[in-house]
């Protein structure tokens, strides 16, 4: 039970300081620490998994964590550190703007910040799927909170929609779980069981049929959650709704969790009989939602829509990753496009405060605003799309070199026009943000603050792709 | 790159000479891309330091080059710095080493040229923004050109990419330059996504990324062989995929759309070389395909070339047109060489190389020379030019020694390229086998001198409007002579044109033995050298002697113009560039489409217009009929998709039924 | 074969949840609901009762309390609040759905003929056919509503639906899922009953039908 | 010491010829129409008397246009030089087709552009007609002698040309059809009638006149000298194809050789003369139907080459 404490001391402190009467400017020196704090003392509890390539680390019982898992685990919690830190300033200059709302709704938000972090890293560490799909839920209902922030009727919507539209989908994974739990009663386990590990080591004798339904139920539930095509709905409103820091947590965070879950179960189903359906069902579906994503970012008007969207595409890529069956390379895509996108989502906050609007028609001439806003936008977009030498380049190589049969050739193929369609999207909102004259007065000053943490993000994706350390460290061949 | 064969390229190289050029070439990448990262920031800088830092590497590296002739160098980088699983690995042949040369030529050239012409358009551009994307642009060229495998290729490739697009748009307030660097953006998206598929479809058949493996003897090789051309081709703006070039290299500066069109179109050749000649491509209908599209563009090219008023996007255009000739070269080799007709295949390829080589040195030189015209006059619209012979005399021997080289005019070097080439497809009328075949490159022939002439005509024009005659705007009155740097930049290439024309034989000779060495058996067989020198130094003797012996004698009286007794005659009255491509014109009615715009001003314009104007304009069929309407498709398809996303929370609950229903079949289908 | 009272129970809430469908009444909805809820939890202890085990019965309890007692209560109170009495209605109207949601009733036995009964007992068809229409009941239900509050009902019938699937297809979960299911469905409510009041305020409506300014185009 | 009598040959022929075939077109040209006629060396005296007189430039121009009637005088000596015009020509280095198209080119380029110097419309016009004729005129001329270059498998000069060739009676065939191309070819290069008429007097009208319009003194004299040096040069090559197709020709020796040479020169100079007075100027709009049937010409001679080589 210690390292529950341990998981959960930090969090419970830092709620506990956002409700007390502390200011909130020292809340933004103190709550930040603590995260970083929190990372840390993660970073710890999970280095024996981090160590050893085969061995898993069990806490106790429903809870353990293999190398993969704490990969992600610190991923999260460092990203959730990361746009907290920034938040600092974001409100800061919310506050300058005076859009700054009264302090109980920021104090509100650190507290919701708090625990859905914690839930998602409750994610990454059990071992049951019930407790998994507890886990997922409960990122749901911690983040409506955060989407619904700025408290406006767009903002009240995208919360609706994400709230129903997830909980919709989430329930479905229930269903699948208690069937895949139905199928391990059939003789495979006495009893049954929902322990990940205990079902991929029976997988052999799961009851097929309802193993097949049970995993296709999953596919959609967390699907759903994650954003796949069509069931992105919820995914661009509560994006675009969410204040920076917060979509940047949603995207470059949450997504992953709902993918680890799809992972997790495609990793029963692959050893099972119906490996055909694990390897190729994700794939196309991949493929195609990358497709699609990137056609919606053609006609695109809001910034963080368009970010939201390309989102859609990289989780995508990432199903075409778990699709192929390797978990490193899905984390390895997971962890450049969670950097990159969290670096353009905290920028974007910086962009729309300084410009007033969300509106990319009305976005212009950012290079001549603030140079070094504009380079690291540049950057981390290119780093999002998959240019080198940034990670997502060589993510996205690796995962299109390792296609074997005609099936995934073709998904292969998919994926490269999507890959291609959505960089000359992207590019071209890139461009006209960057270049030309600005066409509003800045209302903030960009200050170099701002570009500090986005830019530091950038310098560890370029570092990711220009290394072999984070390949060899997964010990990829 | 697969270990045996880098470990063949470190043994040949001999001890420290190989050390020694590896390291030059490191240090040359190294040092240029920590400048561009250190001049990423500052707003306004002097030009000379960068620029002579350039000029230092390129110097040191041209030195590096010929040092190490003869030995291939290789090098990988080490472990940490590697791309994931993926090491960076570089081969130096000889073959690459030509190329590599070409650019450091170029690379010095314009660096001479840069500070003089930076500073007219200083005010435009963040200079540190400016020189941060020139050197990673240069330094990825290098790479490109040096690297062994598909990886690192692709990876320099996209880099290169970015850089120059970045370029392109390095006067990004006006709209025009936004929306030429867009277009240059999605061709060239489109083309690495084109490599990207051929080199993963390659590696899945070969399970090896480097080029040395892949032989494309195999029906299996063929699809991902055409991707690769293809890809290639939209690089090397080849018809149809030509589009972007004409905006791409006037939104530029002249710096750089010198090096574009040099250089950066070359290194597509390059890859077509090194893939697809080295690799032994055999199938008859990828060969036709491209020597079909080749052949297209060069008539295209200088079609419409013809009828452009901006001298960079004529310039632009015949290089569509010269790059046709080589990839046409290119094709016929790969033709000769499944056909078993060795000696035309040796002869094809040496041409292709050759003639890249000169349209490297002329073409740079041309855009050069523009660019020293556009910085004193500010317009390069022949429209508004004219008279520059007074004005900017050496400039205009520049352009105009430029425009002979390039319109093959022997002895410079245009000719005795051209001249391989036209020996190359004369030697396959003499030998191939079928009467069609004999027939097709007879008719090939018979188009390269049409298509010669029309170069002339071109050139003459650009020339003759450009130049000659009277100002036909008043900026020009105030043009002076450019820089001393501008000048000698030029001058160096004028001196290389003539000396790779005169010495053509010994290049020739010079590029079969790199292309042996290479590990493509090629040997230089022609039925007799051309008397280039002799010619030339004829020429100049004789013409010497008839000025002196005869012409500097008689005595000059100064008079205005024949003008049939009208008095002084007004500029107007000159012929335009578009009055003197009007026959022409006429003759190629189908594929010129005119766009006349009369408008009338002032008051009561029905019977007295105040002012009128009258715009002609040449109308691109490709882009009119083609390619907006497939922009427009994905558009609309664009537009259909975000109908989904209609914003009813109803019809997503409906959505996930739906695909609830679907993955249901799917999944219980299996 | 013979039927057992804890496939009757489940077949009555399945056919209670149908009514639903059948009414835009709020009140009626909600009475129904809590009827249907306490089937199930009946449904609950006969079976633990079937396989002599006292841990169900605990949370059958549970379930009565909270599910059938305590978020019905919530909600009348809620109506209250919001002054709604009735939905509008979306789609289809009402009779045409509650047809709809029997159709789906008779076919969600069809569905389920395939899906193998849990270990150890013969019987788990009826069971499943009841949580599998529950579900789609649920579904039809969200789909045909406009009003916020009545969606929330829908999502809460679907729960019900997947209880009764789990229920009867896996002999016993772990309980700490159970628990913690529970726990997220009432967080849920809680959350999402929270916002309905926002929306009142903010839009001065709950028809969600109405939220559709964020779209593309 | 044949060689010198050679050289000596090729000069008198250089200096004279030219001279000799303007006197004689314009002779015929006098005879048809019951004229006298000026004599025949009345060509010469015209140059000396240029050569006298001094020259008026333009204020507009600059050096261009006297570079530009120096290097074209060059570049015809070079290539009466390099060019089997006549049969008893001295050492020549290789003569490559393709670089003789393109020496030609090299002359015609540098009157464009002497033309253009002085900025007069007259100039320019006729220049950008010079360039679409020579955009029509050059496939034509390239091709029939590419059609003899692939006959006898090669393309230098000195092999098609050789006399060592035997010639049967499909030869025959090609020699003439190439001849007749060359010929017509030459009177498009050398704007004479059917294209243009060097003695009309309405600028518009004119081509070559028209570029050649501020040309004076000296600078006229080397302008002309040139133009008749190439016309030499084109109706030789043309009277040196038709004599090839004479089966024996061959077998004649070398004075023979030289006077038939020469007479068929001055023959072609008479029937231009004789074709002079008989045609009217074709319309612009025309000329390109009429180069076509030059360049069918050529490509009949050079398909029967192909075929000939299909069947050896």
């Amino acid at each position: 039970m210690n390292f529950l404490v341990a998981l959960t001391a930090i969090p419970l402190t830092s709620v506990v300081l956002s409700l007390t009467k502390l200011k909130v400017e020292q809340l933004r020196v103190v709550i930040p620490m603590l995260t970083w704090l929190q990372l840390v003392i993660l970073t710890f509890l999970s280095w024996p998994a981090l160590l050893s390539n085969t061995s898993v680390l069990t806490f106790s019982v429903d809870f353990s964590i293999d190398k993969i898992g704490a990969c992600f685990l610190l991923l999260t919690n460092f990203i959730a550190a990361s746009s907290i830190t920034h938040s600092a300033w974001f409100f800061a200059n919310e506050k300058l703007l005076g859009r700054g709302e009264e302090p109980q709704h920021e104090k509100l938000f650190y507290v919701a910040c708090a625990l859905f972090v914690t839930a998602m890293s409750f994610v990454f560490l059990t071992d049951n799927l019930g407790l998994l799909w507890v886990s997922i839920e409960a990122t749901t209902l911690f983040s409506a909170a955060l989407v619904y922030f700025s408290r406006d009727k767009h903002s009240l919507e995208a919360t609706w929609k994400y709230l129903i539209v997830c909980s919709v989908g989430i329930a479905f994974a229930l269903l699948g779980i208690i069937l895949i739990f139905a199928s391990s009663q059939h003789g495979a386990i006495p009893g049954g069981s929902m322990s990940i590990r205990l079902l991929v080591e029976h997988a052999k004798e799961l009851q097929p049929k309802l193993l097949q339904l049970g995993y296709i139920f999953c596919l959609l539930g967390f699907g759903t959650k994650a954003g796949v095509f069509p069931l992105h709905t919820w995914l661009p409103d509560a994006h675009s709704e969410a204040p920076a820091p917060a979509s940047a947590l949603l995207s470059g965070a949450l997504l992953n969790c709902a993918l680890f879950a799809i992972c997790q179960v495609t990793a029963i189903l692959k050893v099972s009989e119906h490996a055909l359906l694990a390897t190729s069902l994700p794939v196309i579906w991949g493929a195609l939602t990358a497709l699609a994503a990137s056609f919606f970012l053609i006609h695109q008007f809001g910034i963080k829509r368009l970010w939201a969207y390309s989102s859609v595409e990289n989780v995508g890529i990432m199903l075409f990753a778990i699709g192929l069956g390797s978990a490193p390379l899905f984390f390895f895509q997971a962890l450049n496009h969670s950097l990159a996108k969290v670096a353009l989502f905290l920028l974007s906050g910086n962009i729309i405060q300084s410009a007033g609007t969300k509106d990319l028609s009305h976005i212009r001439g950012i290079l001549q605003v603030s140079p070094s806003w504009g380079i690291t936008f540049a950057a981390a977009a290119a780093a999002v799309t998959g240019m080198p030498p940034f990670g997502g380049f060589v993510a996205e190589w690796m995962i299109l070199s390792q296609c074997e049969n005609l099936t995934q050739g073709i998904a292969a193929g998919v994926l490269l026009f999507a890959l291609a369609l959505s960089f000359i999207a992207v590019s071209l909102h890139v461009g006209r943000i960057l270049w030309g004259k600005p066409k509003h007065q800045t209302v903030v000053h960009p200050t170099f603050a701002s570009t500090i943490i986005p830019l530091l993000l950038c310098i560890f994706s370029l570092l990711a792709g220009i290394t072999c350390l984070p390949m060899f460290f997964l010990n990829q061949p | 790159m697969n270990s045996e064969t880098f470990v063949k390229a470190r043994a040949t190289g001999t001890g420290q000479v190989q050390e020694m050029a590896t390291f030059g070439v490191l240090a040359l990448l190294l040092s240029l891309i920590s400048l561009a990262l250190v001049l990423g920031h500052r707003k306004q800088l002097k030009s000379a330091i960068p620029a002579a830092l350039t000029l230092i590497s390129a110097l040191a590296s041209t030195v590096l080059l010929i040092l190490s002739w003869g030995h291939d160098l290789g090098w990988q980088s080490q472990t940490p710095f590697w791309l994931g699983i993926f090491p960076l690995t570089f081969k130096i042949d000889s073959l690459s080493r030509l190329y590599l040369t070409l650019l450091s030529v170029i690379v010095c050239a314009v660096s001479i040229f840069s500070p003089g012409y930076l500073s007219h358009i200083a005010a435009k551009i963040h200079a540190g923004q400016y020189w941060a994307c020139f050197l990673v642009f240069i330094a990825s060229m290098y790479a490109v050109i040096a690297s062994a495998d598909a990886i690192t290729f692709l990876v320099a490739w996209e880099l290169m990419s970015l850089a120059s697009i970045a370029l392109v748009a390095t006067d990004h307030s006006h709209q025009s330059v936004q929306k030429s660097a867009f277009i240059y953006l999605g061709a060239t998206r489109v083309s690495s996504a084109l490599l990207a598929g051929g080199f993963l479809w390659m590696h899945a058949i070969s399970r090896s990324w480097s080029f040395h493996d892949w032989i494309f003897n195999d029906p299996v090789t063929y699809l991902p062989a055409l991707l690769i051309l293809i890809g290639l081709c939209i690089k090397a703006g080849i018809w149809p995929f030509h589009i972007w070039l004409p905006y791409a290299h006037p939104a530029a500066p002249a710096t750089v759309s010198a090096i574009m069109s040099g250089f950066m179109i070359k290194v597509a050749v390059y890859a077509l070389i090194r893939i697809l000649v080295f690799g032994a491509l055999n199938s008859t209908l990828i060969i036709a395909l491209a020597f079909t599209l080749a052949v297209v563009s060069t008539f295209w090219g200088v079609l419409f070339a013809l009828v452009q008023n901006d001298l960079k996007k004529l310039l632009a255009y015949s290089s569509i047109e010269n790059v046709g000739l080589i990839v046409m070269a290119i094709a016929l080799s790969l033709y000769a060489r499944q056909a078993s007709l060795a000696t035309i295949a040796d002869l094809a390829i040496i041409a292709a190389i050759f003639h890249s080589w000169n349209h490297g040195l002329f073409k740079c030189l041309l855009f050069l020379s523009v660019g020293a015209v556009d910085s004193q006059a500010h317009t390069r619209d022949l429209r508004h030019l004219g008279g520059l012979a007074k004005r900017m005399p050496w400039t205009m021997a520049f352009f105009f020694a430029g425009s002979f080289a390039i319109c093959s005019i022997p002895p410079l070097n245009g000719f005795s390229s051209k001249f391989l080439i036209y020996e190359s497809l004369f030697k396959n009328v003499l030998q191939c086998p079928t009467f069609t075949e004999k027939g097709l490159s007879l008719a090939v022939i018979c188009l390269l001198s049409a298509v010669g002439a029309l170069a002339i005509a071109v050139f003459v024009k650009a020339m003759g409007v450009g130049f000659l005659g009277v100002a036909r705007s008043k900026a020009v009155h105030h043009a002076e002579e450019a820089g001393w740097g501008m000048l000698l930049a030029q001058a160096c290439l004028v001196i290389l044109c003539v000396v790779s024309g005169v010495n053509a034989d010994a290049a020739s000779r010079l590029i079969a033995d790199s292309l042996t060495s290479a590990g493509l058996k090629v040997d230089y067989t022609i039925s007799s050298v051309l008397p280039t020198g002799t010619t030339a130094v004829l020429l100049a003797a004789l013409s010497a002697l008839t000025y002196l012996l005869f012409l500097k004698a008689s005595k000059v009286t100064n008079y205005r113009t024949w003008d049939c007794g009208f008095g002084t005659l007004s500029p107007k009255t000159q012929v335009s560039a578009d009055s003197f491509a009007q026959p022409l014109a006429r003759i190629f009615r189908p594929f010129l489409r005119y766009e006349n715009s009369a408008r009338f001003e002032g008051q009561d314009r029905r019977h007295f217009p105040e002012v009128v104007t009258v715009q002609t304009q040449i109308v691109s069929i490709l882009e009119n009929r083609v390619y907006l309407p497939g922009l427009a498709l994905i558009g609309g398809l664009a537009r259909l998709l975000a109908r989904l996303q209609a914003g009813s929370i109803h019809l997503y609950l409906l959505y996930v039924c739906a695909t609830l229903c679907l993955l249901l079949f799917l999944g219980m289908a299996q | 074969m013979t039927i057992t009272a804890t496939e009757i129970c489940v077949l009555t809430a399945a056919l209670l949840a149908c009514l639903m469908v059948g009414s835009l009444h709020l009140r009626v909805n909600l009475w129904l609901y809590s009827l249907s809820t306490l089937c199930i939890a009946a449904a609950t202890a006969t079976s633990a009762l079937e396989h002599s085990e006292m841990g169900p019965i605990f949370i059958a309890i549970l379930i009565a309390l909270l599910k059938s007692v305590a978020i019905p209560k919530f909600f009348s109170w809620a109506i209250d609040k919001l002054h709604v009495q009735r939905d509008l209605g979306a789609m289809v109207t009402p009779p045409l759905a509650m047809h709809a949601a029997i159709l789906l009733f008779a076919l969600s036995f069809i569905l389920t003929k395939e899906i193998p009964s849990p270990a150890g007992s013969v019987n788990g068809w009826f069971g499943a056919a009841g949580g599998i229409s529950l579900v789609f009941t649920g579904l039809l239900l969200m789909l045909t509503r406009r009003l916020a509050i009545s969606q929330i009902f829908g999502f809460l019938v679907i729960e019900n639906g997947i209880y009764i699937f789990a229920l009867t297809q896996t002999n016993g979960m772990p309980l700490i899922v159970e628990m913690g299911v529970l726990l997220d469905v009432l967080v849920g409510v809680m959350v999402s009953g929270l916002l309905l009041f926002k929306i009142q305020k903010s839009f001065e409506h709950i028809d969600v039908a109405q939220l559709t300014q964020l779209k593309e185009y | 010491m044949t060689s010198l009598y050679h050289w000596i040959f090729f000069l008198l022929s250089v200096a004279l010829l030219p001279v000799l075939v303007l006197g004689t077109i314009r002779k015929t040209k006098a005879r048809l129409q019951n004229r006298i006629g000026p004599p025949l060396w009345q060509p010469f005296y015209d140059l000396v008397k240029l050569a006298h007189k001094g020259e008026t430039l333009s204020l507009t121009m600059c050096g261009v246009f006297r570079l530009s009637s120096i290097v074209v005088f060059a570049d015809i000596l070079v290539l009466a030089w390099l060019t089997p015009w006549l049969c008893f020509k001295p050492w020549a280095p290789e003569a490559n087709i393709f670089m003789l198209v393109y020496l030609f080119a090299l002359a015609r380029m540098f009157t464009l552009l002497g033309s253009l110097d002085s900025g007069s419309a007259f100039g320019a016009f006729s220049a950008s007609r010079e360039a679409t004729l020579g955009l029509l005129v050059e496939p034509a001329v390239l091709l029939a002698l590419v059609a003899l270059g692939i006959f006898f498998g090669s393309s230098d000069l000195r092999v098609i040309f050789s006399l060592s060739s035997v010639s049967t009676f499909v030869s025959s065939a090609i020699w003439i059809a190439a001849g007749l191309a060359i010929f017509f070819s030459s009177l498009v290069e050398l704007s004479r009638m059917p294209v243009d008429d060097p003695t009309t007097h309405l600028e518009l009208t004119m081509i070559h006149e028209a570029m050649i319009l501020e040309a004076s003194g000296r600078n006229l004299a080397l302008i002309e000298f040139a133009h008749a040096l190439k016309m030499c040069i084109l109706f030789g090559l043309a009277s040196q194809c038709f004599l090839r197709a004479i089966p024996q020709f061959s077998t004649f020796n070398i004075y023979a050789q030289a006077g038939l040479n020469i007479a068929g020169l001055l023959g072609l100079a008479m029937f231009v003369g004789l074709l002079e007075s008989l045609t009217v100027k074709l319309q612009w709009r025309k000329v390109p139907e009429f180069i076509a049937y030059i360049l069918s010409l050529s490509l009949i001679a050079s398909f029967t080459a192909i075929g000939i080589g299909a069947i050896k």
